[in-house]
Protein backbone atom coordinates (compact mmCIF):
# COMPACT_ATOMS: atom_id res chain seq x y z
CA UNK A 1 0.00 0.00 0.00
CA UNK A 2 1.19 3.60 -0.52
CA UNK A 3 1.11 6.02 2.22
CA UNK A 4 1.47 9.44 1.32
CA UNK A 5 4.01 12.21 2.93
CA UNK A 6 3.73 15.50 4.02
CA UNK A 7 5.60 18.72 5.46
CA UNK A 8 8.62 17.10 8.08
CA UNK A 9 7.79 13.70 7.39
CA UNK A 10 8.62 14.27 3.38
CA UNK A 11 12.48 15.25 4.52
CA UNK A 12 12.42 12.33 6.86
CA UNK A 13 11.53 10.18 4.02
CA UNK A 14 13.32 11.90 1.51
CA UNK A 15 10.22 11.46 -0.54
CA UNK A 16 6.26 12.60 -0.57
CA UNK A 17 4.99 9.00 -0.48
CA UNK A 18 6.28 5.19 0.96
CA UNK A 19 5.38 2.00 -0.57
CA UNK A 20 4.73 -1.04 2.07
CA UNK A 21 3.30 -4.25 1.73
CA UNK A 22 -0.42 -4.06 2.55
CA UNK A 23 -1.41 -3.73 6.50
CA UNK A 24 -3.99 -4.88 7.74
CA UNK A 25 -4.87 -2.02 10.62
CA UNK A 26 -3.42 1.50 10.94
CA UNK A 27 -1.45 -0.10 14.21
CA UNK A 28 0.14 -2.62 12.38
CA UNK A 29 1.13 0.11 9.58
CA UNK A 30 2.49 2.60 11.85
CA UNK A 31 4.92 -0.39 13.57
CA UNK A 32 6.15 -1.25 10.53
CA UNK A 33 7.25 2.79 9.10
CA UNK A 34 8.92 2.87 12.74
CA UNK A 35 10.87 0.09 11.80
CA UNK A 36 11.56 1.71 8.51
CA UNK A 37 12.34 5.53 9.71
CA UNK A 38 13.01 5.03 13.39
CA UNK A 39 12.95 9.00 13.72
CA UNK A 40 9.02 8.77 13.11
CA UNK A 41 8.90 7.96 17.19
CA UNK A 42 9.73 11.53 17.77
CA UNK A 43 7.29 13.27 15.28
CA UNK A 44 3.95 14.26 16.05
CA UNK A 45 1.27 13.55 13.22
CA UNK A 46 -2.32 12.63 12.58
CA UNK A 47 -3.54 9.28 10.16
CA UNK A 48 -5.66 9.92 7.52
CA UNK A 49 -7.62 7.49 6.40
CA UNK A 50 -10.06 8.29 2.51
CA UNK A 51 -9.38 11.96 3.76
CA UNK A 52 -10.73 11.16 7.22
CA UNK A 53 -8.61 12.16 10.05
CA UNK A 54 -8.71 8.63 12.23
CA UNK A 55 -8.37 8.00 15.60
CA UNK A 56 -7.35 4.61 17.78
CA UNK A 57 -6.60 1.29 15.84
CA UNK A 58 -8.15 1.41 12.71
CA UNK A 59 -8.77 -1.36 9.94
CA UNK A 60 -7.01 -0.83 6.51
CA UNK A 61 -8.38 -2.27 3.15
CA UNK A 62 -5.52 -2.60 0.36
CA UNK A 63 -7.56 0.50 -2.01
CA UNK A 64 -7.43 3.13 1.08
CA UNK A 65 -5.55 6.03 0.78
CA UNK A 66 -3.64 6.72 3.34
CA UNK A 67 -1.84 9.68 4.59
CA UNK A 68 0.20 10.82 7.46
CA UNK A 69 -0.20 14.64 8.27
CA UNK A 70 2.24 16.36 10.83
CA UNK A 71 0.67 19.55 12.51
CA UNK A 72 -0.71 22.12 9.90
CA UNK A 73 0.47 25.16 9.50
CA UNK A 74 -2.09 26.46 6.79
CA UNK A 75 -2.68 30.66 6.66
CA UNK B 1 -9.35 18.52 -7.24
CA UNK B 2 -6.01 19.77 -8.69
CA UNK B 3 -4.39 22.93 -8.23
CA UNK B 4 -6.20 24.99 -10.75
CA UNK B 5 -9.29 24.42 -8.32
CA UNK B 6 -10.59 28.11 -7.32
CA UNK B 7 -9.59 27.53 -3.44
CA UNK B 8 -5.78 27.26 -4.92
CA UNK B 9 -3.77 30.00 -6.10
CA UNK B 10 -0.19 29.24 -7.49
CA UNK B 11 2.17 31.79 -5.18
CA UNK B 12 0.91 35.14 -3.26
CA UNK B 13 -2.89 36.24 -3.68
CA UNK B 14 -3.00 39.38 -5.60
CA UNK B 15 -4.70 42.21 -3.86
CA UNK B 16 -6.71 43.03 -7.04
CA UNK B 17 -8.26 39.31 -6.29
CA UNK B 18 -9.90 41.05 -3.01
CA UNK B 19 -11.66 43.43 -5.22
CA UNK B 20 -12.30 41.03 -8.13
CA UNK B 21 -14.11 39.20 -5.25
CA UNK B 22 -16.34 41.85 -3.80
CA UNK B 23 -17.24 43.40 -7.22
CA UNK B 24 -19.18 39.68 -7.44
CA UNK B 25 -21.06 40.00 -4.18
CA UNK B 26 -22.11 43.49 -5.68
CA UNK B 27 -24.81 41.97 -8.21
CA UNK B 28 -26.68 40.42 -4.67
CA UNK B 29 -28.90 43.61 -3.00
CA UNK B 30 -29.68 41.39 -0.06
CA UNK B 31 -25.79 41.62 0.69
CA UNK B 32 -25.21 44.35 3.52
CA UNK B 33 -21.71 42.96 5.02
CA UNK B 34 -18.63 41.62 3.63
CA UNK B 35 -15.87 40.47 6.41
CA UNK B 36 -12.58 39.56 4.97
CA UNK B 37 -9.40 38.13 6.51
CA UNK B 38 -6.02 38.00 4.79
CA UNK B 39 -3.43 36.10 6.31
CA UNK B 40 0.02 37.93 5.24
CA UNK B 41 3.65 36.12 5.67
CA UNK B 42 5.79 38.24 8.24
CA UNK B 43 9.73 38.33 8.22
CA UNK B 44 10.04 36.80 11.67
CA UNK B 45 13.10 36.30 13.62
CA UNK B 46 14.26 32.87 13.74
CA UNK B 47 17.28 32.78 15.15
CA UNK B 48 19.88 35.00 13.78
CA UNK B 49 18.08 34.48 10.49
CA UNK B 50 14.49 35.86 9.00
CA UNK B 51 11.77 34.68 7.26
CA UNK B 52 12.37 35.73 3.55
CA UNK B 53 9.09 33.13 2.08
CA UNK B 54 7.04 30.41 3.25
CA UNK B 55 6.44 27.57 0.50
CA UNK B 56 3.27 26.00 0.88
CA UNK B 57 1.87 22.34 0.18
CA UNK B 58 -1.36 20.97 0.98
CA UNK B 59 -3.00 17.53 0.68
CA UNK B 60 -5.26 19.17 -1.78
CA UNK B 61 -8.09 16.94 -2.08
CA UNK B 62 -8.18 16.40 1.61
CA UNK B 63 -8.76 20.94 1.96
CA UNK B 64 -11.30 20.38 -0.55
CA UNK B 65 -13.44 18.03 1.47
CA UNK B 66 -12.52 20.10 4.65
CA UNK B 67 -13.66 23.18 2.87
CA UNK B 68 -16.61 22.00 1.88
CA UNK B 69 -17.85 20.96 5.42
CA UNK B 70 -16.51 24.08 7.23
CA UNK B 71 -19.07 25.91 4.68
CA UNK B 72 -21.74 23.51 5.69
CA UNK B 73 -21.00 24.01 9.12
CA UNK B 74 -21.15 27.90 9.11
CA UNK B 75 -24.07 28.07 6.55
CA UNK B 76 -25.93 26.03 9.25
CA UNK B 77 -24.68 28.31 11.74
CA UNK B 78 -25.64 31.61 10.51
CA UNK B 79 -27.52 33.05 7.58
CA UNK B 80 -24.91 33.67 5.14
CA UNK B 81 -24.71 34.80 1.63
CA UNK B 82 -21.42 33.68 0.52
CA UNK B 83 -18.09 32.26 1.65
CA UNK B 84 -14.99 32.06 -0.33
CA UNK B 85 -11.40 30.56 0.53
CA UNK B 86 -8.56 31.07 -1.42
CA UNK B 87 -5.15 29.69 0.09
CA UNK B 88 -1.83 30.12 -1.49
CA UNK B 89 0.26 26.94 -3.07
CA UNK B 90 4.41 27.30 -3.57
CA UNK B 91 6.23 29.99 -2.73
CA UNK B 92 4.90 33.09 -0.79
CA UNK B 93 7.76 35.76 -0.17
CA UNK B 94 7.29 38.24 3.52
CA UNK B 95 4.75 40.93 2.72
CA UNK B 96 2.63 38.68 0.50
CA UNK B 97 -0.41 37.13 1.10
CA UNK B 98 -1.19 33.60 1.28
CA UNK B 99 -5.24 33.45 2.66
CA UNK B 100 -8.06 35.25 1.60
CA UNK B 101 -11.02 34.54 2.96
CA UNK B 102 -14.76 36.38 2.14
CA UNK B 103 -17.76 36.23 3.95
CA UNK B 104 -20.75 37.58 2.92
CA UNK B 105 -24.33 38.30 4.76
CA UNK B 106 -27.26 40.28 5.14
CA UNK B 107 -25.92 41.87 8.32
CA UNK B 108 -22.78 42.43 10.13
CA UNK B 109 -22.42 40.38 13.15
CA UNK B 110 -22.89 37.06 10.83
CA UNK B 111 -20.69 37.86 8.35
CA UNK B 112 -18.34 39.06 11.06
CA UNK B 113 -18.25 35.86 13.37
CA UNK B 114 -18.84 33.43 10.48
CA UNK B 115 -15.36 35.04 8.72
CA UNK B 116 -13.69 34.63 12.35
CA UNK B 117 -15.02 31.54 12.71
CA UNK B 118 -13.78 30.33 8.83
CA UNK B 119 -10.19 31.60 9.43
CA UNK B 120 -10.06 29.86 12.70
CA UNK B 121 -10.83 26.55 10.88
CA UNK B 122 -8.76 26.86 8.01
CA UNK B 123 -5.41 27.12 10.73
CA UNK B 124 -6.79 24.07 12.52
CA UNK B 125 -8.51 21.76 10.26
CA UNK B 126 -6.88 22.32 6.35
CA UNK B 127 -3.99 20.06 5.55
CA UNK B 128 -1.50 22.38 4.82
CA UNK B 129 2.07 22.93 5.62
CA UNK B 130 4.43 25.50 5.57
CA UNK B 131 8.14 25.61 5.00
CA UNK B 132 10.08 28.91 6.36
CA UNK B 133 12.42 29.46 4.10
CA UNK B 134 15.37 31.28 5.77
CA UNK B 135 17.34 32.71 2.32
CA UNK B 136 20.05 30.48 1.54
CA UNK B 137 20.26 29.61 4.86
CA UNK B 138 17.94 26.57 5.17
CA UNK B 139 14.48 26.52 6.71
CA UNK B 140 11.97 25.52 9.15
CA UNK B 141 8.97 23.91 9.32
CA UNK B 142 5.94 26.68 10.33
CA UNK B 143 3.73 25.99 13.03
CA UNK B 144 0.44 27.37 13.82
CA UNK B 145 -0.61 29.23 16.92
CA UNK B 146 -3.71 28.86 17.93
CA UNK B 147 -3.74 31.17 20.64
CA UNK B 148 -2.95 34.39 18.17
CA UNK C 1 -11.51 68.96 7.86
CA UNK C 2 -13.53 68.96 4.96
CA UNK C 3 -15.02 66.53 2.04
CA UNK C 4 -11.86 65.56 0.51
CA UNK C 5 -10.67 64.16 3.65
CA UNK C 6 -9.12 60.83 3.01
CA UNK C 7 -12.03 59.27 5.62
CA UNK C 8 -14.96 60.30 3.42
CA UNK C 9 -15.86 59.56 -0.26
CA UNK C 10 -17.98 61.12 -2.30
CA UNK C 11 -20.22 58.71 -3.49
CA UNK C 12 -19.96 54.66 -3.55
CA UNK C 13 -16.60 53.25 -2.34
CA UNK C 14 -14.95 51.54 -5.33
CA UNK C 15 -13.33 48.12 -5.20
CA UNK C 16 -10.63 49.17 -5.97
CA UNK C 17 -9.82 51.10 -3.08
CA UNK C 18 -9.69 47.86 -0.71
CA UNK C 19 -6.90 46.32 -3.20
CA UNK C 20 -5.04 49.74 -3.26
CA UNK C 21 -5.46 49.94 1.12
CA UNK C 22 -4.20 46.29 1.13
CA UNK C 23 -1.15 46.74 -1.42
CA UNK C 24 -0.26 49.70 1.25
CA UNK C 25 0.61 47.43 3.73
CA UNK C 26 2.81 45.16 2.08
CA UNK C 27 5.81 47.21 2.67
CA UNK C 28 4.88 46.53 6.08
CA UNK C 29 7.19 43.17 6.76
CA UNK C 30 5.68 42.40 10.39
CA UNK C 31 2.28 42.68 9.44
CA UNK C 32 0.67 39.49 9.19
CA UNK C 33 -3.42 39.34 9.50
CA UNK C 34 -5.45 42.33 7.47
CA UNK C 35 -9.41 41.77 8.86
CA UNK C 36 -11.39 44.09 6.22
CA UNK C 37 -15.15 45.09 7.12
CA UNK C 38 -17.56 46.13 4.59
CA UNK C 39 -20.90 47.69 4.42
CA UNK C 40 -22.79 47.59 1.54
CA UNK C 41 -26.27 49.34 0.96
CA UNK C 42 -29.12 46.46 0.72
CA UNK C 43 -32.25 46.94 -1.25
CA UNK C 44 -34.60 46.64 2.03
CA UNK C 45 -38.23 46.20 1.75
CA UNK C 46 -39.85 49.29 3.34
CA UNK C 47 -44.03 48.76 3.23
CA UNK C 48 -44.58 48.09 -0.54
CA UNK C 49 -41.06 49.52 -1.63
CA UNK C 50 -37.39 49.57 -1.72
CA UNK C 51 -34.63 51.17 -0.65
CA UNK C 52 -32.83 51.88 -4.03
CA UNK C 53 -29.90 53.97 -2.51
CA UNK C 54 -29.28 55.56 1.00
CA UNK C 55 -28.20 59.73 0.87
CA UNK C 56 -25.63 59.78 3.70
CA UNK C 57 -24.30 63.35 5.23
CA UNK C 58 -22.09 63.54 8.32
CA UNK C 59 -21.04 66.11 11.21
CA UNK C 60 -17.89 65.53 9.28
CA UNK C 61 -15.63 68.09 12.15
CA UNK C 62 -17.01 65.39 15.03
CA UNK C 63 -16.52 62.25 12.92
CA UNK C 64 -13.41 63.21 12.42
CA UNK C 65 -13.30 63.65 16.40
CA UNK C 66 -14.45 60.29 16.84
CA UNK C 67 -12.25 58.77 14.28
CA UNK C 68 -8.99 60.09 16.38
CA UNK C 69 -10.86 58.79 19.73
CA UNK C 70 -11.86 54.96 18.44
CA UNK C 71 -8.17 54.81 16.76
CA UNK C 72 -6.90 55.72 20.20
CA UNK C 73 -8.57 53.47 22.11
CA UNK C 74 -8.18 50.63 20.17
CA UNK C 75 -3.95 51.63 19.55
CA UNK C 76 -3.97 51.35 23.52
CA UNK C 77 -6.22 48.07 23.85
CA UNK C 78 -4.71 46.03 20.87
CA UNK C 79 -1.11 45.08 19.43
CA UNK C 80 -1.65 46.85 15.87
CA UNK C 81 -0.05 47.97 12.96
CA UNK C 82 -2.66 50.49 11.02
CA UNK C 83 -5.95 50.83 11.35
CA UNK C 84 -7.80 52.79 8.21
CA UNK C 85 -11.81 53.70 7.57
CA UNK C 86 -13.62 55.22 4.48
CA UNK C 87 -16.98 56.02 4.84
CA UNK C 88 -19.35 57.54 1.90
CA UNK C 89 -20.91 60.89 2.04
CA UNK C 90 -23.76 61.52 -0.39
CA UNK C 91 -25.79 58.66 -2.51
CA UNK C 92 -24.41 55.15 -2.54
CA UNK C 93 -27.01 53.00 -4.40
CA UNK C 94 -27.93 49.56 -3.10
CA UNK C 95 -25.13 46.76 -4.09
CA UNK C 96 -22.74 49.16 -3.46
CA UNK C 97 -20.04 50.17 -0.64
CA UNK C 98 -20.50 52.86 1.82
CA UNK C 99 -18.23 51.78 4.74
CA UNK C 100 -14.85 50.28 4.45
CA UNK C 101 -12.84 49.84 7.49
CA UNK C 102 -9.18 47.78 7.38
CA UNK C 103 -7.17 46.50 10.90
CA UNK C 104 -3.72 45.55 10.12
CA UNK C 105 -1.81 43.51 12.93
CA UNK C 106 0.88 41.20 13.18
CA UNK C 107 -1.44 38.52 14.72
CA UNK C 108 -4.88 37.62 13.42
CA UNK C 109 -6.27 37.88 16.62
CA UNK C 110 -6.13 41.41 17.35
CA UNK C 111 -6.87 42.14 13.47
CA UNK C 112 -9.90 40.69 13.86
CA UNK C 113 -11.00 42.14 17.12
CA UNK C 114 -10.12 45.23 16.79
CA UNK C 115 -11.70 45.75 13.05
CA UNK C 116 -15.41 44.05 14.74
CA UNK C 117 -15.08 46.69 17.58
CA UNK C 118 -14.38 49.85 15.25
CA UNK C 119 -16.95 48.86 12.92
CA UNK C 120 -19.53 48.61 16.11
CA UNK C 121 -18.48 51.78 17.16
CA UNK C 122 -18.57 53.49 14.03
CA UNK C 123 -22.33 52.50 13.83
CA UNK C 124 -22.64 53.85 17.24
CA UNK C 125 -20.39 56.81 17.73
CA UNK C 126 -19.94 58.15 14.06
CA UNK C 127 -22.53 61.40 13.67
CA UNK C 128 -23.70 60.13 10.33
CA UNK C 129 -26.99 59.97 9.44
CA UNK C 130 -28.31 57.76 5.98
CA UNK C 131 -32.10 58.41 4.42
CA UNK C 132 -33.30 55.24 2.10
CA UNK C 133 -34.29 56.86 -0.96
CA UNK C 134 -37.50 55.11 -1.70
CA UNK C 135 -36.97 55.69 -5.78
CA UNK C 136 -39.92 58.14 -7.27
CA UNK C 137 -41.58 57.59 -3.79
CA UNK C 138 -40.07 59.74 -1.41
CA UNK C 139 -37.55 58.48 1.63
CA UNK C 140 -37.27 57.80 5.20
CA UNK C 141 -34.27 58.36 7.36
CA UNK C 142 -32.37 54.90 8.23
CA UNK C 143 -32.00 53.66 12.07
CA UNK C 144 -29.04 51.42 13.07
CA UNK C 145 -29.99 48.28 15.01
CA UNK C 146 -27.20 47.57 17.18
CA UNK C 147 -28.04 43.95 17.82
CA UNK C 148 -27.31 43.37 13.85
CA UNK D 1 -25.95 81.70 18.71
CA UNK D 2 -26.44 79.15 15.50
CA UNK D 3 -27.81 75.64 16.18
CA UNK D 4 -27.00 73.04 13.42
CA UNK D 5 -29.00 70.33 12.46
CA UNK D 6 -28.67 67.10 11.04
CA UNK D 7 -30.66 64.06 9.41
CA UNK D 8 -34.41 64.34 10.53
CA UNK D 9 -34.00 67.65 11.89
CA UNK D 10 -33.67 69.08 8.77
CA UNK D 11 -36.50 68.11 7.67
CA UNK D 12 -38.09 69.73 10.77
CA UNK D 13 -36.71 73.35 10.36
CA UNK D 14 -36.78 72.86 6.59
CA UNK D 15 -32.68 73.86 6.97
CA UNK D 16 -29.49 72.63 8.20
CA UNK D 17 -29.11 75.21 11.12
CA UNK D 18 -31.37 77.96 13.21
CA UNK D 19 -30.23 81.09 14.45
CA UNK D 20 -31.92 81.58 18.14
CA UNK D 21 -30.74 84.52 20.63
CA UNK D 22 -27.78 83.36 22.94
CA UNK D 23 -29.50 81.02 25.64
CA UNK D 24 -27.03 80.43 29.14
CA UNK D 25 -27.78 77.04 29.24
CA UNK D 26 -28.77 73.97 27.18
CA UNK D 27 -31.93 73.58 28.97
CA UNK D 28 -33.08 77.12 28.10
CA UNK D 29 -31.89 76.41 24.41
CA UNK D 30 -33.70 73.40 24.09
CA UNK D 31 -37.14 75.36 25.96
CA UNK D 32 -36.41 77.97 22.98
CA UNK D 33 -36.51 75.51 20.28
CA UNK D 34 -39.10 73.60 21.59
CA UNK D 35 -41.80 77.02 21.32
CA UNK D 36 -40.36 77.32 17.46
CA UNK D 37 -40.28 73.97 16.34
CA UNK D 38 -43.24 72.05 18.87
CA UNK D 39 -42.59 68.68 16.54
CA UNK D 40 -39.11 68.86 18.26
CA UNK D 41 -40.32 67.48 21.54
CA UNK D 42 -41.28 63.81 19.57
CA UNK D 43 -38.05 63.97 18.37
CA UNK D 44 -35.07 61.95 19.86
CA UNK D 45 -31.57 63.87 19.80
CA UNK D 46 -28.30 64.65 21.53
CA UNK D 47 -26.86 67.48 21.98
CA UNK D 48 -23.54 68.34 21.09
CA UNK D 49 -21.16 71.15 22.34
CA UNK D 50 -17.89 71.78 20.66
CA UNK D 51 -18.29 68.36 19.10
CA UNK D 52 -18.79 66.52 22.12
CA UNK D 53 -22.11 65.08 23.03
CA UNK D 54 -22.97 66.51 26.08
CA UNK D 55 -25.58 64.83 29.07
CA UNK D 56 -27.63 67.16 31.68
CA UNK D 57 -28.13 70.53 31.75
CA UNK D 58 -25.05 72.44 30.49
CA UNK D 59 -23.84 75.78 30.28
CA UNK D 60 -23.14 78.03 26.69
CA UNK D 61 -21.12 80.14 25.22
CA UNK D 62 -21.46 82.39 22.69
CA UNK D 63 -18.97 80.67 21.15
CA UNK D 64 -19.48 77.77 21.04
CA UNK D 65 -20.56 75.07 18.24
CA UNK D 66 -23.79 73.86 19.23
CA UNK D 67 -25.26 70.75 17.27
CA UNK D 68 -28.53 68.81 17.65
CA UNK D 69 -27.84 64.93 16.57
CA UNK D 70 -30.78 62.86 16.16
CA UNK D 71 -30.14 59.01 15.94
CA UNK D 72 -27.07 58.41 14.08
CA UNK D 73 -27.08 55.17 10.75
CA UNK D 74 -23.62 55.60 9.64
CA UNK D 75 -22.14 52.38 8.06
Amino acid sequence: MKIQLFGNLVDLAGKNHVEVENQPTTDKLIELLVTRFPELKDHQFLIAVNHEVISGKTELHPCDEIALLPPFSGG
Amino acid sequence: MSKDHSLFIDGSIPPDLVSTQIAKQQTDLRAGAHSIFLGQVRNDPIDEKRVHAIEYTAYEEMVLKEYESIKEELFDTYPLRTIEVFHSLGTVPAGEVSLFVIVTAEHRKEAINACRDAVNFIKKQFPIWGRELLGDEGYQWKENNFDE
